[in-house]
């Protein structure tokens, strides 16, 4: 599709504009840090961010959301919840592109979730490359995932002054043509400009697996006792945090809560992690994976074999927030590269 | 009533555990105490050797009821110590927060506690039946102040984010503005209460004595000034000590006081009202008016009314104090301050009365030394006295009137007895 | 027929009871489905026949023993209300001390009066059956937590840690503050609500049920803190856990 | 704006059934009969399962344990020991509970026909099997022969009594008891359920084996089954984990890699032998 030029200085008007129709969700600062968030004002939106504590998974699968009203009686009646907002997420960055790209396929295949597709369907996503890497954590280059093919529908470059904005659907093409008048074709040199700008960014990401991650499923298959597993775990302080901040992350409970009449209640799901013990707890007592090595070990598997075997793709996009939120900095990358360099011993 | 013993085991209706002893014979007042058997709680002995940092956690829980209090006089004391001084918009918050809180108590004193007892029911339950309207409106005016201090401290219990020299988080605008609008509205509710209280009988007792609160300059105080009396003067709060004098009595858990001057003084909203009445809002003086009350006021039972007027002043006060943090805008400020040994002592207006924290700090920062004096322990001789008073003059009265009567006495101290406990026991020999 | 609920205290800062007031309408629609018959702080109205007893404070003398163990023959369900009925809260930084010498060195020629004992959450006396912890209770946990007896469903509370509701809420970690945080090792259900608000979690509501100490200590160290200083901080509102866990033969708390 | 696609209904929306009838089994274990509103059917293969709503209390994965042969009406049988269980059990004719589902692979009763079917259950375990034995009892003739080997830790936990005795008294099932401890009145066999294998000789290329019990179990009744030779590819077992959605996406019931509610609750031994976290 063709390339367009979108100058700096209108991004608040195309927001504006976008604002009247959609609610916008883009990144912007909490204290020191950012996060996704519903944007107020146009000009709290902070393109220049590096990484967001959460990524914009909580907008199609927040961390806690209704799916079932219902009022008791003989019979009950029960509703479903649905969601009908129109949303854009704006500035979404190509690993979190890439995580919700796996999520719509394991939100959809076999059997749809409804609640996530509803929203996914509504939800139109501007994504922004990264043109340096977030900080020294991320790895996205080495999962595939600093660059997108897909999974957006309009896509932004920063160009210095101007941002390309590369069309990915048709629906993008509407938005772009509808809200960002002041939006104009490319020349020749810009594209020549985007090149370059390419060009130099690729080289900047450097921090890397040692094995490639379509090769992560083989290696893990041969290192399911290694001793490393006991070893993460004594570190390990079974917080859960890494799954609550995984973009690829999408385990759930379920709970219901009854109103005090105890007449009238809703079911909802909340956010769940396989780091926490009680995951696989059944009501006999028995827990499935008991020792604090085996979560681990399921949760790395997870990411490097497990979605891969079922979608095709690693369920790691790179992002580096797992080892920034873990307090004894337990590494996706250290442990795929210390279990590849098991292997080859 | 000519002989016979009133007994009130575990006072209702009040913070805490108090027991009234009463002994009668031949139309006589025998003996008579006011006991607090509560137990005690070490609480000066607690934070020794804890840091400065974690004193202000620690002594929120001394008491449920009035921990903002608790929590702003110790960073106060703490601060002292450490020779900081907060910034302008530290303070603007503390004293928002502040008036929060002498809402949120007032409230459930005036109208929860205090009212079942005007009328005529033995707590408020069987008032959401009968007085549907009032019971709402004091609802409203709870939540109201519970929520604004959710907003401000975290929790309107034991909040959170008040740390030395500063706030570890911050209110955004907006969420201000909201508060403002809703306080606005509260005064509405407020009013309310004071058309209620118009039409209660309160019962006519007076007896000569000392009243003290802190005094400003600039402000009906509430989070600092100097100890002003109703007998002239006034006292630094670093002099604390030769104004307040503590002492034991051993029927009793909670620690007493008198005044330099007199053997027993009252603190709380009345001694607020007596000593600083001019600075009052202009509309708490209006609801003082329309309750026909004025300085000074040595009739005890008044205090709840005192409390409702409060009401009005905090929650209008309140409303300059957001124009004033808008006005600046919010930002986050440096919190970091130069631990130091120092002594330090901090006063504050809590609901029942004038609050002393103070400590002492080794190089380290951690509590060498800690004296609390409670504003319910203050209470604790005079509320003895007026007994002592009020007695004789209703003796002919039946037993079951006088043992209300006594019971409405010590409640309209709203007497926070946790809190005045959290020092020691004392077994009966 | 309705449940006939009472609620008593020990020694506490009865913040926990007004969190029962500060559910504001809520407690008229709590009247609906349960009857209170004993609540000193707020009735005169008082009565020895209940079926659930909510339970506020800890054991800190010895007298109060007989008192508890009265109430626990009484009720059908005894409910332990806030850290200091839990784990003993803040009451237990009174263990630190030799009792004796506290008593002499403070009160001095009084110091035969005070009758008082190391403090004891209420598990360390009698059977408990259902917990709402907190340093005050959360109000709608305390409301989940009746509502589940009501339904008959066991009044259970969330088993992981502080970090998992501080990241559902997308919080900037408080050790990226310059401050530390007792959230990986301390069961959840406050809604994470001093990190929230910018604080360190301090661990009111108590260890999760299989803390790593061992490793948090070490990020503690890490994050500066000596030895004496993480002591002080774990044992804040949970000095008598480790005390309580050997009572009960499991591992927890630090000492 | 392009219209997009829009998903529609729910996939966590339950059906309601009426409770129309509860038969106590055990001390903890009821019988209850339902029927989906409207008079649906439930189509549900033997050995799939469905997710049971107590509005207001939770959501739980049981075994449907009726044949789809058997009628409008399908029956649970269920044990008491949790939340939804025991709000179960409260339960009254004319009460009414949510159902989603069936769910899941049950058994694939075609690949069966024609072949001896060895049953192996243990406890609850039964409950998933019965639904596949009523379906070969309604079909009787193209089954080979059927062997039902059944435990329970003592006779006061056997579940289906009356049933049991039926199909001891039938000529076309081969039935053995066992109870791990007897009491008074036992006289039948004391034992655990691999101390039944001995004395039933089968052959091994002709039978499929179906077992589903405690998870201690597995491990000793696959030693039995494989020591007669049974293929590893004709042996089915119905396994249990934690269940939230039941279709694949909550991730709790995972084994290794495989979703037991979706690829399960059965599986082909050759086919989770390779999985370690499948049989303890
Ligand atoms: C495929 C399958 C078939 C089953 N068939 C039967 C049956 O026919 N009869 C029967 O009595 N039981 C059966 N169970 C077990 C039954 O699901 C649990 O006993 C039940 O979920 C306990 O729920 P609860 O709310 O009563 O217990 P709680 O302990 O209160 O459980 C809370 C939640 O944990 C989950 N959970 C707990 N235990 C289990 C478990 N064992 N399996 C899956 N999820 C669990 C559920 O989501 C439940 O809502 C089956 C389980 C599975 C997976
Ligand atoms: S595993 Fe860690 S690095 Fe990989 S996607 Fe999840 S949070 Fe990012
Ligand atoms: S602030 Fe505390 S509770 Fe929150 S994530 Fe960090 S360590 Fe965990
Ligand atoms: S965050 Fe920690 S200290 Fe704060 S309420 Fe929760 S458990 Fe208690």
């Amino acid at each position: 599709m063709p390339l367009w030029i979108l100058p700096k200085g209108e991004v608040c008007t195309f927001l504006a504009r976008l604002m009247a129709d959609y609610e916008v969700i883009g990144p912007v600062a909490k204290d020191d840090a950012f996060v996704f968030a519903s944007l107020r004002r146009p000009e709290d939106v902070r393109l220049d961010y590096p990484i967001t504590l959460q990524s914009p998974k909580e907008f199609l699968f927040p961390p806690e959301e209704t799916l079932l009203r219902f009022y008791l009686g003989q019979p009950p009646q029960v509703e479903a919840v649905h969601s009908d907002r129109r949303r854009i997420l704006f500035g979404v960055h190509p690993c979190d592109i890439n995580a919700t790209w796996l999520l719509d396929l394991a939100f959809s295949q076999d059997t749809l979730d409804t609640p996530y597709m509803e929203r996914r369907e509504r939800t139109l996503i501007v994504g922004l490359d990264c043109l340096r890497p977030c900080d020294e954590r991320s790895f996205c280059k080495s999962m595939g995932s600093l660059e997108v093919t897909g999974g957006y529908d309009l896509f932004l470059t920063d160009l210095g002054d101007s941002y390309g904005v590369e069309v990915g659907t048709e629906t993008g093409n509407e938005l772009l043509s509808r809200y960002a008048l002041e939006a104009r074709p490319a020349s020749g040199e810009d594209v020549a400009r985007l090149n370059r700008v390419l060009g130099e960014k690729w080289p900047r990401f450097t921090r890397k697996l040692n094995v490639e991650p379509e090769v992560l499923a083989q290696v893990l298959e041969l290192t399911y006792d290694s001793p490393l597993w006991e070893e993460l775990a004594r570190k390990c302080l079974g917080c859960g945090s890494c799954n609550l901040v995984c973009p690829t992350c999408y385990c759930f409970d379920v709970q219901d809560r009854l109103k005090l009449n105890l007449q009238e209640g809703e079911r909802l799901r909340r956010w769940d992690g396989c780091l926490l013990k009680d995951f696989t707890r059944v009501a006999s007592g028995e827990v499935f994976r008991e020792p604090r090595s085996a979560r681990l070990r399921h949760r790395f598997y997870r990411k490097g074999k497990y979605l891969y075997e079922d979608y095709g793709r690693v369920g790691c996009v790179g992002c580096g927030r797992c080892v920034r939120a873990c307090l004894v900095k337990i590494d996706p990358v250290e442990i795929f590269n210390a279990l590849e360099s098991s292997c080859r011993a | 009533m000519k002989d016979g013993k009133i007994q009130v085991h575990y006072l209702t209706r009040v913070e805490g555990h108090g027991n009234i002893h009463v002994e009668i014979a031949g139309g006589e007042l025998r003996s008579f105490r006011w006991e607090i058997p509560e137990a005690p709680r070490f609480f000066e002995a607690m934070v020794r050797g804890q840091s400065y940092a974690d004193v202000a956690h620690i002594t929120s829980r001394i008491c449920g009821i009035c921990s903002i209090g608790h929590t702003l006089c110790a960073l106060q004391a703490v601060e002292n110590a450490l020779g900081v001084r907060p910034s302008e918009q530290t303070l603007l918050l503390r004293k928002l927060i502040l008036h929060g809180e002498t809402v949120q108590s007032h409230i459930l004193h005036a109208g929860y506690l205090a009212a079942p007892d005007f009328l005529g029911a033995p707590s408020v339950v069987p008032l959401v039946e009968s007085h549907r309207e009032v019971v709402l409106t004091i609802i409203r005016l709870h939540r109201l102040a519970n929520e604004w201090c959710d907003l401000i401290g975290g929790r309107t219990t034991h909040p959170i984010n008040a740390v030395v020299n500063g706030w570890t988080s911050l209110p955004t605008e907006e969420q201000l503005s909201a508060l403002r609008t809703r306080i606005e509205a509260g005064l509405a509710d407020a009013w309310a209460i004071v058309e209620v209280f118009r039409l209660f009988s309160i019962p006519d007792f007076r007896r000569d004595t000392e009243y003290l609160a802190l005094r400003h300059p600039d402000e009906y105080a509430f989070y600092e000034g100097d100890i002003a009396s109703t007998d002239g003067g006034t006292t630094p709060v670093s002099d604390y000590r030769k104004k307040v004098i503590e002492f034991i009595v051993p029927y009793s858990t909670a620690k007493r006081a008198r005044s330099d001057r007199r053997p027993s003084y009252a603190v709380g909203a009345l001694a607020r009202f007596n000593n600083n009445y001019e600075q009052l809002s202009p509309q708490a003086r209006k609801a003082a008016e329309a309750l026909g009350f004025r300085p000074v006021c040595t009739n005890p039972f008044m205090n709840t009314v005192a409390q409702v007027v409060e009401v009005v002043h905090a929650l209008e006060d309140s409303l300059r104090l957001i124009d004033l943090l808008l006005a600046r805008g919010l930002r986050r400020e440096d919190r970091t301050v130069q631990v130091r040994a120092g002594h330090g002592v901090g006063a504050v207006e809590v609901p029942r009365g004038v609050l002393f924290h103070e400590y002492t700090l080794d190089e380290r920062g951690l509590v060498v030394e800690a004296n609390l004096v409670i504003p319910t322990g203050q209470n604790h001789q005079n509320i003895e006295d007026d007994m002592e008073a009020l007695i004789p003059q209703v003796i002919e009265r039946p037993q079951e009137e006088i043992r209300l009567l006594l019971e409405m006495l010590v409640r309209a101290y709203d007497p926070c007895i946790s809190c005045s406990t959290h020092l020691l026991e004392v077994e009966f020999r | 027929m309705k449940p006939r609920v009472a609620i008593f205290d020990f020694g506490c800062c009865e913040g926990c009871q007004l969190q029962i007031v500060n559910l504001e309408e809520e407690i008229l629609d709590l009247l609906g489905p349960v009857e209170m018959v004993t609540w000193r702080e707020a009735m005169s109205e008082h009565s020895d026949d209940f079926d659930i007893a909510l339970v506020e404070g800890s054991i800190t003398r010895e007298e109060e023993v007989s008192r508890l163990q009265w109430i626990r023959e009484q009720a059908k369900t005894l409910v332990a209300l806030g850290a200091c009925a839990h784990i003993g809260g803040i009451n237990c930084l009174k263990n630190r001390f030799d009792l004796e010498e506290v008593r002499r060195a403070v009160y001095g020629e009084y110091a035969e009066w005070f009758d008082t004992a190391p403090t004891r959450p209420l598990e360390a006396v009698v059977r408990v059956d259902a917990v709402v912890p907190g340093c005050p209770v959360n109000r709608q946990e305390l409301l989940e937590i009746i509502k589940a007896l009501l339904l008959g469903k066991k009044p259970a509370l969330p088993t992981y840690s502080v970090c998992v509701e501080c990241k559902r809420k997308n919080n900037v970690c408080v050790f990226d503050k310059g401050l530390v945080c007792l959230g990986p090792i301390v069961r959840a259900g406050c809604g994470a609500v001093c990190p929230s608000f910018g604080n360190r979690c301090e661990g009111c509501r108590g260890l999760v049920p299989e803390p790593n100490l061992n490793s948090h200590r070490g990020v503690l160290a890490q994050y500066g803190l000596n030895l004496e200083e993480i002591l002080h901080f774990v044992n804040l509102y949970g000095g008598c856990q480790a005390e309580l866990a050997s009572l009960q033969g499991r591992e927890g708390g630090l000492r | 704006m392009e219209d997009r696609k829009i998903v529609s209904g729910s996939l966590y929306l339950p059906r309601m059934a009426e409770v129309i009838q509860v038969e106590r089994l055990t001390e903890k274990e009821k019988l209850f009969t339902l029927r989906l509103e409207k008079g649906q059917a439930l189509g549900q293969h033997p050995g799939q399962f469905v997710e049971v709503s107590v509005l207001g209390i939770g959501e739980a994965p049981i075994s449907v344990s009726s044949s789809p042969t058997r009628g409008g009406t399908f029956e649970l049988c269920v044990r008491a020991i949790g939340d939804v269980t025991n709000a179960l059990h409260r339960m009254k004719p004319g009460d009414w509970v949510g159902i989603r589902g069936p769910f899941g692979h049950g058994f694939p009763v075609e690949k069966m026909r024609g072949k001896d079917l060895l049953f192996a259950a243990g406890g609850l375990g039964l409950a998933p099997l019965r639904s596949l034995i009523q379906f070969v009892l309604d079909e009787r003739e193209s089954f080979g022969r059927v062997i039902v080997l059944y435990g329970a830790r003592n006779p006061s936990e056997l579940l289906f009594t009356e049933e049991l005795t039926a199909w001891a008294l039938r000529r076309d099932i081969e039935f053995h008891l066992t109870v791990d401890r007897g009491d008074a009145t036992w006289t039948g066999h004391v034992g655990v359920i691999t101390t039944l294998f001995p004395s039933v000789a089968v052959n091994p290329r002709s039978t499929v084996a179906v077992t589903c019990g405690p998870p201690v179990m597995y491990r000793f009744v696959l030693i039995e089954l494989l020591a007669k030779g049974i293929p590893e590819n004709q042996i089915y077992l119905s396994l249990e984990r934690r269940m939230k959605c039941g279709v694949g996406k909550c991730g709790h019931c995972q084994i290794n890699g495989v979703y037991c509610c979706q690829e399960g609750p059965v599986f082909l031994y050759a086919q989770i032998k390779g999985l370690k976290e499948a049989i303890g």
